[in-house]
């Protein structure tokens, strides 16, 4: 064995037990250090989007090794008095509903809410990763982000991880100097301004009875009633939505948490109403 | 997104879903390695076969590699492969040795490195094609840890791989799991050769040239290739398959 | 097989799959000021058992223990990542990460891995620091929730339910739905929930083992399960 | 092989197996709508040959993937009197194939007068077999004591056959095998031989995970079969630690029928075997 | 199993048998019907679940009925085996149906069989369970059964069996019934179950 | 994207269906009637495979008018449902299986009752009180949750039909111009104009 071979392995193996490591920036690095670090491991494979696409399934379409958590029926709309957003609080893995008691709208700060639907984790990782950048845009701005450019700034970081197989259907909303805002954004890379969305598995039975009654000169009572039936009579019809519903409303003074209510009580209070 | 270009490799080929076919199918492969713990150290067993397909290609492999004062690596599986995990070790041993800090690396810090190559060359998705026992006495306790081309590590006081893990195991879990504190050395040859000769009789990737080693306080015992005895006589009673 | 290096075989057109399964169960119960976590012991692969004790739990802090299921190799690394920052932390601070802090990196460090993810289902259990039992459950890509039990692992479709009636009180009238459990109650619908999923997963089984994390400290019990 | 016999094996076109829901089902897995899942049986079965005769063995577990379907089965069938087989592979293949074949010896020995002989059973499940190309999926081990002795065959999916002193079968075949070839020998007394067979099938429950519970021994010697079902039983449960017991009312119930019954006596129900 | 959705239990009581289903028909994650008939009468004292392929649900439960035209009651036992010989006569164009028999034969005493898709028969002491739900029912199953419950007692048992194991599963639900078999009546009850 | 809809109401059933046939990207009719009187109480609404739909439906019609002729009386609603099925489930253990979907509306006239059945391509069959297929199943099918109630009138019934055809203009990717309606009660079958119907929808 020569010399230099000797110092090769020497080098290799002294300075770091993990030799043979692609993990180990990953080990010495300090998380707890630096989220915003964005440094994913891909799969070293020629084509990783193939690989996470083929091994990860996010919406009960295949028959894949890792069933992600998803499955969802989230709305929001505008109307006079501010915005309404509701959700349902399933997650679904594969059949097996793996939470009845998922929170599905994310408090990114008291003026702004971002909603999920699709898989749970990029929703919830992007968006609070939304949360810190609104902060930061804050503290250098002295003033409130407003909604446009927080929704826009979820939609490029998403957009950057197009085709590697990323889903996330979320709405920002909030209000702002302009007032209230609903943005509808997608892992697509997908930002639209609009009056009333929904988004998820459930989501065509909620656009059936909202578009059936909405009209923007609701009261505020009305509005919340709107919402529950929306996200009630979704739950009812589809397998993927169920659990609880939870309702905000976004006002001036910034959003107000209105309560979770559980569907099987609203199907008995429903039904006997009638 | 910059990670996709930086993984190309040279010599691979790709298949339909992105992986790398890197070693998809072993080559040269070596069968079963068997392992117990006893009273006084650990103890191994090996054939020196190294077929290539259902050819006895190789009949002269020494499948059990001592590395360091106290520490046997068993490797079944490709044996290109185990060549370089040979090496890699060899060099570890080495840089240790020029060191020279008065520290031996121990049977426990070269199984950790042993399974850190595995998980990692894994994580690659270009695994090393072997299963390895790593066998040894450190600070008087005897040890014994298991890694595999996944990465997926464990120990227990009997182990075996390959075709062993089938048809030994059953035979080791009985008669010296529950009392390997107590069993002697001639037990010990005894249970394992035993399990060699069901290979043998079973495995027919496997040779009645065998080795065996054991790791004790007074180091590290390799024997030389053995033949075990063997029975065929029920052979002549049986007449076609019974048609 | 053989002209595999010439490249004129096609035998395998998946490639290698990088993942395994090792099967195996863990639950955690969270109670007022104490927490139950239980796991089997078995690490098998295919129809064989690989060892009949391979601890799957694993001590975070002193407060503080990681379940998993799934594939082995990835639980241990993803532990030892865990471990090491959860150490740095303490170095740096110079006191123990609290259990919602750990919760949230655990949430990242998976994350940072979602598109080559650990085939892992961790939950992380133990004391928050108000001294109320929690439980963290998570999918493989970091997706988080605070529970009060949670089961993962090829007998989970079994004992979910089974939780959710005994220590949810879901779909029974005349009860007091907000009552949590004592311990004892804890521990024994644990070890029930083990030896009922012994008897029908075919790879849970050999040993339970359950830590019962409270103010005193971590306290461990072993109990032999069936080795079939 | 004489055409009637034939017949008299797999039955008129008639009776045999019909595939009208083939396409269908075809079609519907393209779909994304697969199949459930058959019960397999997992198993180790076992049989050798001893000074007086021949003993089988069998595990109890079946199972639908890794979920435990059954925990007491009976594995080991009969076939005749003096014939019994084991069978492992999908459930329903070797429960309905050994009954088929149990018939057609039943129907041969009153044609022929004579005791049928394990090997005619053991023609008849290979010619049965061979016809369907190994998609019914019954692995079988026979055995039986006839005029000419014990005889003991293993019986392959696809009809092939083989006839050894000891052999092994199932998922935990290697296992058991294993037990086997470490501690058979020729001319075994009766105790002796159970015990072994036993150990080899604890060896596949222990160490196999598609086996599992009991231990069914079943001894067939000149003139006399003992089935000793559950001969043992190595994997009692714990028992539980809590009652879960529910108070009455616990359950919410939305509406209530009751059909009540006019008591009477059946004086001629059906007797079932 | 799971296009439709489906969970169907039978448990074993003192003197008594109990089966269970639950109420919806899908197509796959959409619920078109919560009404929907998976447990039928087949005599007094025998009655038959059927979990699977809706389809093949309602061809089989006809194709079975047209047979008893014997001017008696079949007994439990006898009617899974004719089950179970019409399910291996499809061994290779199976019905995707699961089928469980529950009845109380002519002393009374309980029979419960369970069945895969090709018809091989598994007759339990305790329990059956089978449907897209059935990992989930059997979790349920193997810790509250427990032997010699009176018809009360085993309602409760085998309700809140059925309940909390189709709460885990999306595609089955919507629902529940309860038929509790005893010497001298059928009790049949409708739950209050979660709707969604 | 064909449109099915049904309502049982008090002692009426409403079939709705879309007019269009289509061919990949073109349009080739317009006003087609995709509801099929099978008899005086009863209509049959089919969609799904183009040739299959037409074939296997007029086997349908043919069979439940031959029947009325031979017996000088109507086939139920119930029994016609029932026929269909059991044909579809037999078609489907051939060959040549149907990919047809069947809503199946009617009066009983002697029971005097409406009735409506939901048949899918798999030959299930399911009682009901409302039904859609298809696409338009998605969307609709919270809408009669909604608004449904016990003894619908025939003006209610009509409203929520609105609703639906509302909804299904405003979201589902192809619009349809124009719909069949078809009404049975004890007095036999009606056709509602469809202009009506899309008038109630603007009035809204």
């Amino acid at each position: 064995m020569s010399l230099d071979k000797v110092l090769k392995y020497t080098s290799a193996s002294k300075t770091n037990p993990y030799a043979f490591d692609d993990d180990e920036n990953f080990l010495k690095r300090d998380v707890t250090d630096n989220i915003s670090h964005f440094d994913f491991k891909f799969a070293p494979v020629l084509k990783p989007a193939e690989f996470a696409k083929s091994h990860i399934d996010v919406k009960s379409q295949k028959d894949s090794l890792i069933k992600l958590a998803h499955g969802t029926t989230t709305l929001a709309f505008k109307f006079k008095n501010g915005v309404i957003v509701a959700t349902d609080s399933r997650a679904t893995s594969g059949n097996v509903i793996a939470s009845q008691t998922v929170k599905k709208v994310i408090e990114i700060n008291p003026y702004l809410l971002g909603t999920m639907a699709g898989g749970a984790a990029d929703c919830s990782y992007w968006e609070r990763e939304l949360g810190r950048r609104c902060r930061l845009h804050e503290l250098a701005n002295k003033e409130r982000i407003s909604v446009a450019a927080a929704s826009k700034l979820l939609t490029n970081m998403v957009y950057s991880y197009k085709g590697m197989g990323l889903s996330m259907g979320t709405m920002i909303s909030g209000w702002d100097k302009k007032g209230p805002g609903l943005y509808y954004v997608d892992s697509e890379g997908q930002r639209i301004k609009g009056n009333l969305f929904s988004v998820g598995s459930g989501s065509t039975f909620a656009y059936g009875v909202l578009d059936t009654s909405y009209r923007y000169d609701m009261e505020t009572d009305e509005a919340i009633e709107l919402g529950r039936r929306a996200i009630y009579h979704a739950t009812h019809r589809d397998a993927m939505s169920g659990g609880y519903v939870r309702l905000y409303h976004i006002k001036k003074e910034g959003w107000e948490f209105i309560g979770l209510e559980d569907v099987e009580d609203l199907y008995y209070k429903y039904n006997n109403q009638e | 997104m910059n990670g996709i270009s930086s993984f190309e490799h040279p010599n691979s080929t790709v298949t339909a879903d992105g992986t790398y076919k890197h070693t998809t199918s072993p080559i040269v492969t070596g069968t079963s390695v068997l392992a117990l713990k006893y009273k006084d150290g650990v103890m191994l067993t090996a054939d020196c076969l190294a077929s290539y397909g259902s050819l006895a290609r190789f009949r002269n492999v020494e499948r059990l590699h001592p590395v360091g004062k106290n520490t046997i690596i068993g490797a079944s599986g490709d044996m290109s492969d185990f060549q370089h995990v040979q090496n890699q070790l060899n060099g570890l041993m080495l840089s240790e040795h020029v060191t020279d800090d008065d520290q031996v690396l121990g049977t426990k810090s070269i199984y950790k490195y042993l399974s850190n190559i595995m998980y990692n060359r894994r994580s690659k998705v270009n695994p090393l094609w072997n299963k390895f026992i790593v066998a040894g006495l450190e600070d008087g306790e005897s040890f014994l840890g298991f890694v595999d081309l996944y990465g997926t590590t464990y120990k227990s006081p009997v182990m075996a791989t390959g075709f062993g893990a089938h048809i030994a195991l059953p035979i080791l879990r009985k008669y010296a799991e529950a009392r390997c504190d107590t069993l002697t050395e001639e037990e010990a040859i005894e249970i394992l050769d035993n399990c060699m000769r069901v290979l043998y009789y079973r495995d027919a990737r496997s040779f009645n040239k065998i080795q065996r080693a054991k790791v004790t306080a007074s180091g590290i015992e390799i024997t030389a290739p053995y033949s075990l005895e063997t029975n065929w006589d029920f052979a002549e009673s049986i007449i076609g398959y019974g048609a | 097989m053989l002209q595999h290096k010439d490249g004129s075989v096609q035998n395998h057109q998946h490639g290698w799959e990088p993942y395994v399964d090792n099967g195996g169960t863990s639950l955690a119960i969270a109670g007022e000021d104490f927490c139950v976590i239980a796991s089997d012991t078995r690490q098998s692969e295919g129809y064989s058992i690989n060892t009949r004790f391979d601890p799957k739990i694993h001590k975070i802090t002193d407060k503080i223990m990681l379940a998993t299921t799934g594939y082995s190799a990835d639980a241990k690394r993803l532990t030892e990542v865990i471990k090491m920052q959860t150490e740095r932390y303490f170095y740096k601070h110079e006191k123990n990460m609290e259990s919602h802090a750990a919760a949230q990196m655990l949430s990242v460090i998976l994350y940072q891995k979602r598109f080559f993810p650990y085939y892992v289902f961790p939950i992380l259990a133990g004391i928050d620091n108000e001294g109320k039992g929690c439980v963290y459950s998570y999918d493989p890509v970091g997706n988080m929730e605070r529970v009060t039990f949670q089961v993962y692992g090829s007998a989970s479709g079994m004992i979910q339910p089974f939780l959710d009636s005994q220590v949810g009180f879901k779909n029974q009238q005349n009860v007091d739905k907000t009552r949590l459990l004592t311990k004892e109650e804890a521990i024994s619908i644990a070890v029930d929930s083990f030896t009922a999923a012994t008897e029908r997963d075919i790879y849970t089984g050999d040993y339970l083992e359950i830590y019962i994390v409270d103010a005193n400290g971590i306290h461990r019990e072993q109990k032999p399960l069936k080795f079939d | 092989m004489d055409k009637s016999i034939l017949a008299e094996i797999v039955g008129d076109s008639n009776t045999g197996f019909k595939f009208d829901n083939a396409l269908r089902n075809e079609s519907l897995t393209s779909n994304g709508t697969g199949a459930p899942k058959a019960t397999k049986t997992g198993t180790t079965i076992v049989g050798l040959i001893f000074k007086d005769g021949v003993v089988l063995g069998a595990d109890t577990r079946a199972t639908a993937g890794s979920i435990v379907a059954d925990k007491n089965c009976a594995k080991i069938h009969y076939i005749t009197p003096n014939i019994y087989c084991c069978g492992a592979g999908t459930a329903a293949d070797t429960e309905f194939t050994t009954n088929i074949i149990s018939s057609n010896l039943a129907l041969h020995q009153m044609n022929s007068g004579r005791e049928p002989r394990v090997a005619t059973a053991m023609t008849f499940l290979k010619q049965y077999l061979f016809r369907y190309q190994g998609h019914v999926s019954a692995a079988l081990v026979l055995g039986g004591v006839d005029s000419t002795g014990p005889h003991l065959y293993t019986v392959y999916p696809h009809g092939s056959t083989d006839k050894l002193p000891f052999v092994t079968m199932g998922s935990g075949s290697l296992a058991a095998m294993a037990t086997f070839e470490s501690k058979f020998k020729p001319n075994m007394e009766r105790q002796e031989a159970i015990d072994l067979v036993q150990e080899a099938i604890e060896s596949g429950i222990f160490n196999d995970l598609g086996s599992g519970s009991n231990v069914d021994v079943c001894v067939i010697t000149k003139g006399k079969v003992d089935y000793l079902r559950n001969y043992a039983k190595p994997n009692e449960r714990i028992s539980k630690l809590k009652s879960y017991k529910f108070a009455r009312g616990t359950t919410g119930i939305l509406k209530e029928s009751i059909h009540k019954f006019d008591i009477v006596v059946e004086s001629d129900a059906m007797d079932v075997v | 199993m799971s296009y439709n959705g489906t969970a169907i239990v039978a448990m074993t009581g003192k003197n008594c048998v109990a089966i269970a289903a639950d109420k919806r028909l899908g197509q796959q994650f959409l619920t078109v019907d919560m009404d929907f008939q998976k447990i039928f009468p087949i005599t007094k004292k025998t009655y038959v679940g059927l979990p699977g392929l809706a389809t093949d649900v309602q061809t089989l439960y006809k194709s079975n009925m047209y047979r008893l035209n014997e001017q008696r009651d079949i007994e439990p036992k006898a009617f899974a085996h004719m089950v179970s010989s019409t399910l291996y006569e499809k061994r290779f164009g199976p019905y995707y149906i699961e089928p469980i028999v529950a009845g109380l034969d002519k002393n009374n005493n309980p029979y419960i069989c369970g069945m895969d898709l090709l018809g091989c028969m598994d007759v339990a002491h305790d329990f059956i369970v089978a449907g897209s739900a059935d990992e989930n029912l059997k979790g349920m199953c193997e810790n509250l059964w427990e032997a010699d419950l009176e018809p009360e007692d085993l309602f409760e048992t085998i309700s809140q069996a059925l309940l909390n194991a189709v709460d885990r599963d999306a595609l089955s639900g919507w629902g529940g019934v309860v038929h509790i078999i005893t010497p001298n009546e059928v009790i049949t009850r409708h739950l209050k179950a979660r709707m969604d | 994207m064909d449109i099915q809809l049904g309502l049982a109401g008090k002692d009426f059933v409403i079939l709705l269906a879309d007019n269009q046939i289509t061919n990949s990207i073109l349009t080739i009719k317009h006003d087609e009637d995709k509801i099929y009187k099978l008899s005086e109480h009863v209509v049959m609404s089919v969609s799904g495979e183009p040739g299959d739909s037409s074939n296997f439906s007029e086997y349908i019609l043919g069979n439940t008018v031959l029947y009325n002729i031979r017996n000088q009386h109507e086939l139920s609603v119930d029994s016609c449902a029932k026929f269909t099925r059991k044909e579809l489930a037999n078609a489907l253990r051939s060959r040549s299986p149907y990919q047809v979907n069947y809503l199946i509306g009617g009066y009983n006239t002697i029971s005097q009752k409406p009735a409506l059945y939901r048949i899918d391509y798999l030959a299930s069959i399911a009682k009901v009180e409302f039904a859609a297929h298809g696409y338009a199943s998605y969307f609709c099918y919270s809408i009669f949750d909604r608004m449904k109630k016990p003894d619908l009138t025939q003006d209610e019934a009509l409203d929520i039909l609105a609703a639906c055809v509302n909804e299904l203009t405003r979201r589902l990717v192809i619009n349809h111009s124009s719909y069949t309606l078809k009404l049975v009660d004890s007095n036999g079958v009606r056709v509602i104009n469809g202009e009506e119907l899309l008038k109630r929808t603007s009035a809204k």
